[in-house]
């Protein structure tokens, strides 16, 4: 039932709002000291002050408890929906069954809840940014070679989708060959170990995608002791400071970045379209940006 | 039933049981029979095979070859809850119980009183049967302490308590006597005699040969692994009997040589013991130790022997009072401030507290002595190898090798290792916590010659034992300590084993 | 009762966290956080209760968290992919748990592996198995009458709550007052020694393992209906928890001593301490400087007031002569 | 030399994995995977020389791997932000570990702490200093003179390599030849009798703690050497892969018991294992049960020879006489 249409606000009708006709927001963020969500915070306040929409913010300091206590007071406030960006997907649960016994539409942003009622969840798409990585890895490749896939943390939803995208932008290079799927966990040091091994087994390569920076980083250290950094090209996600670094070192050819700001600005669209009766996708993927020398 | 039944069938057949070891022949082609109601004794040296026959007896390992018989029917042991099962109860020679289990449990291990609910455990039941096994052997423990709350005398008690709660037709009992003094042997042989006159066989094992005389019927003597001989008691002397279990004649073990013997008084103290207290285990102790002097602590058991050992060694502080080493006042902290200022002390649970029985017989005995040999903390390799030989031979202690973990010795070879270990190291005191406890006669005799050879280079030597008549063969003073306090002192040449005791009790009369 | 009063300083510890919370949070003294501390922590309870179990036993088990992962997938999977009913695949999940731990207790008892290596080994198998189930994604689509052992509630009481409890009875019972309990000790205090009392060593060990793993299972359950989903990589890290709480609890690492109220309280002081610092908004790098600093406090202080007990202890038995 | 060959099996299935892999990759055999494998596991092999050391003198060091994590960070952190010359660095941190592992020693040894909730304390605290010092961030800018550590070659042999064999020689003879290795194994062996022959066992513990803790130091600062930047969560669950080679190298967790060069072969078996699987191209879920197998294959054989040995020893001392 989340992709119908809403019930007219009802809820201004009975409040003391003196500007009735101005949608208010709620949204409530894990932890505004993190840039990332800083950023997320102040692309939710732009669209705001663009639509005209009233946003009530909150900070949870990264903590499960407080996040509770203030979105029940952002409820007694008497928004008209809700955005949430959970501390935790678990214990958020409570807080949204509680939203959605107000009759206030939520909306979850970058993480999820586990249950409840959400209307749309509003994240990376990071089977986007997997495609856009075998993209470009294919295209300065010239479309054709060897490459090798460092995974992530099996059965985390971030290795699970950039992996899927990743094997799928290739598919259509018939000339690109993934000789190697291994996992290094998300860090640095398997990152060298796997690819180091994975080095000895090939003698041929010609690029690596790694589902996060760390491990790029590590393959990057591996491929330098043997004496191959020149003749194969790396793209990592994330953009951490380090990736960046290598990136102006001309090591890294490119990484995958989350946008932040953007998530806010659709959290706010994407809530406000709902008010407005519009129908909206469960699942609002937010792009990602392909950053390169 | 009555002792009639001793020309009957026998109860138990073992026929040409053959059992070795990695590099030991412990039992060739071995016969043992025993009859229904009769006390059996088994003699033999250390590592004459004794422990390993009555151990395939309770199905702890099988033979190798061989055959056991009971009640007529070959019977197949394969676990000492089979054994258990026909009706063979076991003390074993080294103690059985579970440290962290009360007394209670203990005794009533694998067979619990079960309650209403399958299952479930009697508590009640068990605790009160218990309490009645334990004063049925005059001991006054509270069933709920836990075991390793008790001094080793008493743990041999349950243990005893523990075999004798079996509804058993054949109690073995591998030297249940080692640490016990007169008082509570004599309780156990009033238990014997009670259980023979049930029925009841008992396999009795012992280093202590006038216990044999005192209590058995009949003996099996084992050597080298091989039997020797069975007889009945009464048509043996006591130097037949060593003669059977060596194979050659020994001296009167405990005759002293006049010559070596001190003149007490004369010689100049060594070690001197002032007001010595420790909480309420030893009260004001004052004696004094003199250079070339033997000097025995007899008691019961419980009687703060050991405690008094362990304060003079340092182990625990003592609380008042002073102890002087060559006039000068010595700081009881720790073991090893004792050990360098001379001192040392062999003490009497070997398993707990004298062993690592998971390393080689060589590396224990010259534990000690590689510490003080290594300089710039590097071990001669050699030098150690020598040292170890050299005492595995002086005290005939029986070993494949000195490559052989500790914890595969008889329990005898094993007391000798601990011995060893401290007389390599050549202490200017050495205090003897029941030293020759389960040792041969034989090697008794060398551990006595040994003290002897140091007690003339001027070592002052304070031994603890709970036989007396060794007490009465090797030393030249006797103390005598009850309820943690010294009560007596005696010139050993001028004393006997009832004045001893009648000190030791407190009791007028004498038995 | 002796043996949970003997455990005392950890548990008057475990009071003073809360007296200390509740004074400076006023939400922590709440019916609702005091319900989320119960509930959160049921798994690790139920686990602590299994690896208490092993531990007395003298041995370990390293397998909890993946077997609890295993077979919280698989009985997930029993009732998404082929329709089980739900009673029915979480039974045969626990039946599953069971089944791996005796196989751990026969690798241990017939195949003379350390305890160590043999869980060790489970725990990578387990986890592979369970990636290889699920092909890493969450198994979800659970019903409720799955979800009720996670999160649902008999007469407003959360049923994980009720299920620890009668866990933690049962298990205290059979320690305490049943034959197979003593036998436990026994072999955890000596195993030779036990062998000679006649009691059926292997039996006891295979049998000690078996419900480890029957109870991970069960905490693998809770888990999937708490989060109403398996996930492939549920519980990693769940055994150092446990190992934390039981020795926490007074369980020794090498057998024969422990008792399990000891192990609840010991996973309740963590859970607590976890909790409470997150009501305070502690960041999350000082916590576990302040977790650990906490570990060390309470066991520590816990071993001086018993040296001080027995030094007391001393002194009364000779006023008493 | 005796007790090396007493491990043989293990040696012996590290030599048939090796002779295995070589069949099935022609890339496995080569002078540079090999020397990879080598290099790789120094971390691995060093924390297992000081894992050994804390075991066998009846304790454990679960806090190996975070304080390689914090003396990495910390390392680097004096060179890059303090400017600091590397080597100064290099043995300030090695100087940390020490403490902090002398540290562990006195919670041990004076806090009457069990071992495992002393260095798990410690696990979580230095953990914490370490995210807290890097505010989670990787400490990266350093130069050759200290990645030369962690990735440099000395005439062709990476110093890695030489660094561990250098360790392993030296701890091997200390645990053989000297009076502290044996009186490391005297402590494990059997704490009581120990102090009753006078050894200083205090002493003796807090040595294997704080040798234990330098040696994790020297591993972190190797790995941060050899990916070129201190990474706030490298090395997390070192502890368990280096009990793990300790324990497959015969080091007993009851104390008393195994060698140093045990454990290396048990490290290097992990290693080759999983150099070679990634070789064969291996999925990882498969790994990881692979792992597992090979893990109790390898402990169990070994089990069964040493049953077998003892069997045929009994045999040919029979037929002699
Ligand atoms: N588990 C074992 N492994 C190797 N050798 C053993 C083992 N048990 C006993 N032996 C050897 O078997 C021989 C017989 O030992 P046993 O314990 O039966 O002697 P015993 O007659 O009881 O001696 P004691 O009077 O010292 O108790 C000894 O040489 C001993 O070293
Ligand atoms: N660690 C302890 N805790 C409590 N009581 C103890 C402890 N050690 C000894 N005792 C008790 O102190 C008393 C004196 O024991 P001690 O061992 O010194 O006596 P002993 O004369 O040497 O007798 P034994 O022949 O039993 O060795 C005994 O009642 C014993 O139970
Ligand atoms: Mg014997
Ligand atoms: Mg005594």
């Amino acid at each position: 039932s989340g992709t119908s249409s809403p019930d007219p606000a009802t809820p201004t009708t009975d409040t003391n709002t003196a500007e009735s006709d101005a949608v208010r927001i709620g949204l409530s963020i894990s932890n505004l000291a993190n840039p990332f969500f800083a950023s997320l915070q102040e692309g939710a306040a732009e669209a705001a002050d663009r639509l005209g929409v009233t946003l009530l913010v909150e900070d949870a300091a990264d903590d499960a408890a407080t996040q509770a206590e203030q979105i029940q007071s952002l409820i007694e406030a008497g928004i008209n929906a809700l955005l949430i960006n959970p501390v935790d997907s678990e214990s958020i649960t409570t807080s949204v069954e509680a939203a959605n016994a107000a009759g206030i539409p939520v909306f979850t942003i970058d993480r999820s809840a586990m249950g409840g009622e959400v209307v749309a969840h509003i994240a990376s798409d990071n089977r986007a940014g997997g495609e856009m990585a075998g993209d470009y890895l294919a295209d300065i490749l010239g479309e054709s070679g060897n490459v090798v896939e460092l995974k992530g943390i099996e059965g985390t939803s971030a290795a699970q989708d950039r992996g899927a995208g990743f094997n799928e932008a290739l598919t259509a290079y018939e000339n690109i060959v993934i000789i190697a799927a291994e996992t290094a966990n998300f860090s640095r040091e398997e990152g060298e170990a796997v690819f180091a091994a994975i080095l000895e087994a090939n003698a041929d390569i010609d690029g690596v995608f790694a589902h996060n920076d760390e491990m790029i980083l590590g393959a990057i250290e591996a491929a330098r002791a043997a004496g191959r950094l020149e003749e194969i090209r790396f793209v990592g996600f994330d953009a951490v400071d380090d990736a960046l670094s290598s990136l102006e070192a001309g090591e890294l050819q490119a990484t995958i970045a989350q946008q932040p700001a953007e998530m806010g600005r659709l959290g706010i669209e994407t809530a406000l379209a709902y008010l407005n009766g519009e129908s909206v996708a469960p699942s609002i993927p937010v792009d990602l940006a392909l950053i390169t020398r | 039933m009555s002792t009639s039944s001793n020309s009957s069938a026998p109860l138990l057949e073992m026929r040409a049981i053959h059992k070795s070891f990695p590099g030991v022949q412990a039992l060739k082609d071995v016969d043992l029979i025993v009859h229904p109601g009769e006390i059996l004794a088994l003699l033999g040296e250390n590592g004459a095979g004794k422990s390993t026959l009555m151990r395939i007896l309770d199905g702890v390992f099988p033979p190798d070859s061989g055959q056991i018989i009971w009640q007529g029917q070959p019977v197949n042991l394969r676990s000492p809850h089979d054994a258990q099962a026909i009706g063979i109860s076991m003390i074993h020679q080294e103690i059985a119980l579970i440290p962290y289990l009360d007394v209670g449990k203990n005794i009533y291990l694998g067979r619990e009183p079960r309650g209403v609910v399958p299952g479930m455990i009697h508590w009640r039941k068990l605790y009160a049967d218990a309490s009645e096994q334990l004063a049925r052997l005059g001991l006054t423990i509270d069933p709920r302490t836990p075991v390793r709350d008790l001094s080793i005398a008493q743990q041999q008690m349950v243990e005893v308590a523990k075999a004798l709660s079996l509804d058993a037709r054949l109690i073995v009992m591998d030297e249940p006597t080692s640490s016990l003094t007169d008082t509570e042997v004599e309780t156990l042989f009033a238990q014997m005699r009670r259980l023979k006159e049930q029925g009841v066989s008992i396999v009795f094992i012992s280093h202590r040969l006038n216990e044999i005389f005192t209590v058995a019927e009949r003996v099996t003597v084992l050597r080298d692994g091989t039997l020797v001989g069975s007889k009945p008691v009464r048509e043996l002397t006591q130097d037949e009997l060593i003669r059977m279990m060596v194979g050659r004649d020994v001296a009167d073990i405990y005759m002293r040589d006049e010559q070596d013997a001190p003149a007490v008084g004369t010689s100049a103290p060594i070690l001197e013991v002032r007001n010595l207290t420790r909480g309420d285990a030893i009260e004001d102790i004052s004696f004094t130790l003199n250079r070339g002097e033997i000097v025995g602590i007899a008691g019961l058991v419980g009687a703060g022997r050991t405690e008094l050992a362990e304060t003079l060694f340092g182990v625990h502080p003592p609380t008042s009072g002073e102890v002087l080493l060559n006039g000068t006042a010595l700081r009881l902290n720790s073991p090893a401030q004792a050990i360098r200022q001379g001192i040392a002390l062999v003490t009497e649970d070997r398993k707990a507290q004298g062993l690592f029985l998971r390393m080689s017989v060589g590396t224990n005995i010259t534990m000690k002595l590689l510490a003080k040999l290594a300089s710039f903390g590097i071990i001669p390799g050699g030098k150690v190898k020598r040292v170890g030989s050299e005492f595995v031979e002086k005290l005939n202690i029986r070993t494949p090798s000195l490559g052989q973990r500790v914890r595969n010795l008889s329990g005898g070879n094993q007391q000798k290792v601990v011995i060893a270990k401290w007389l390599t190291l050549q202490p200017r005191v050495l205090i003897l916590d029941e030293p020759t406890r389960g040792i041969d006669v034989g090697a008794k005799a060398e551990i006595h010659r040994l003290m002897r050879a140091l007690v003339a280079q001027g070592v002052g030597i304070l031994m603890i034992s709970s036989e007396l008549p060794e007490v009465l063969g090797v030393t030249d003073r006797v103390l005598v300590m009850r309820e943690g306090r010294l009560v007596a002192e005696f010139n050993t040449r001028q004393t006997s084993q009832d004045e001893i005791m009648t000190a030791a009790t407190g009791a007028k009369t004498s038995w | 009762m002796v043996t949970i009063l003997r455990r005392g300083t950890v548990f008057i510890f475990l009071i003073g966290l809360f007296v200390f919370f509740s004074l400076s949070s006023d939400r922590f003294f709440q019916d609702r956080n005091l319900t989320n501390i119960l509930v959160q922590n049921a798994h690790i309870i139920i686990v602590t209760v299994g690896m208490s179990l092993t531990m007395i036993s003298g041995g370990i088990d390293l397998s909890v968290g993946s077997v609890a992962a295993l077979c919280g997938a698989i009985s997930a999977g029993l009732m998404v992919r082929n329709g089980l009913p739900a009673e029915v695949s979480i039974l045969l999940g626990l039946a599953l748990g069971f089944v791996i731990g005796a196989i751990n207790g026969a690798l241990v008892v017939f195949g003379k592996l350390p305890p160590f290596i043999a869980t060790l080994a489970t725990l990578g198998v387990a986890r592979g198995l369970t990636l290889y189930y699920t092909e890493g994604r969450p198994v979800s689509g659970l019903t409720e009458a799955y979800t009720f052992w996670g999160r649902g509630s008999i007469n407003d009481i959360p049923t994980p709550l009720i299920v620890w409890l009668i866990v933690v009875v049962a298990f205290t019972v059979m320690m305490t007052r049943t034959r197979f309990g003593l036998h436990v000790y026994a072999v955890g205090g000596n195993q030779e020694t036990a062998r000679l009392a006649g009691i059926p060593v292997d039996r006891v060990k295979i049998l000690c393992y078996a419900l480890s793993g029957m109870l991970a299972a069960l905490a693998g359950v809770l888990l999937t209906g708490r989060v109403n989903s398996a996930q492939p990589q549920a519980a990693s890290g769940l055994e150092l928890e446990a190992i934390t709480a039981a020795v926490l609890g007074g369980v020794s690492l090498f057998g024969g001593v422990g008792n399990i109220p000891g192990g609840v309280v010991g996973a309740l002081l963590v859970g607590v301490l976890g909790n409470g610092m997150n009501l305070l908004r502690v960041q999350s790098y000082p916590q576990q400087i302040i977790q650990g600093v906490v570990l060390v406090s309470a066991v520590a202080i816990d071993m001086l007031t018993k040296r001080l007990e027995s030094a007391s202890k001393r002194t009364k038995s000779a006023a008493s002569r």
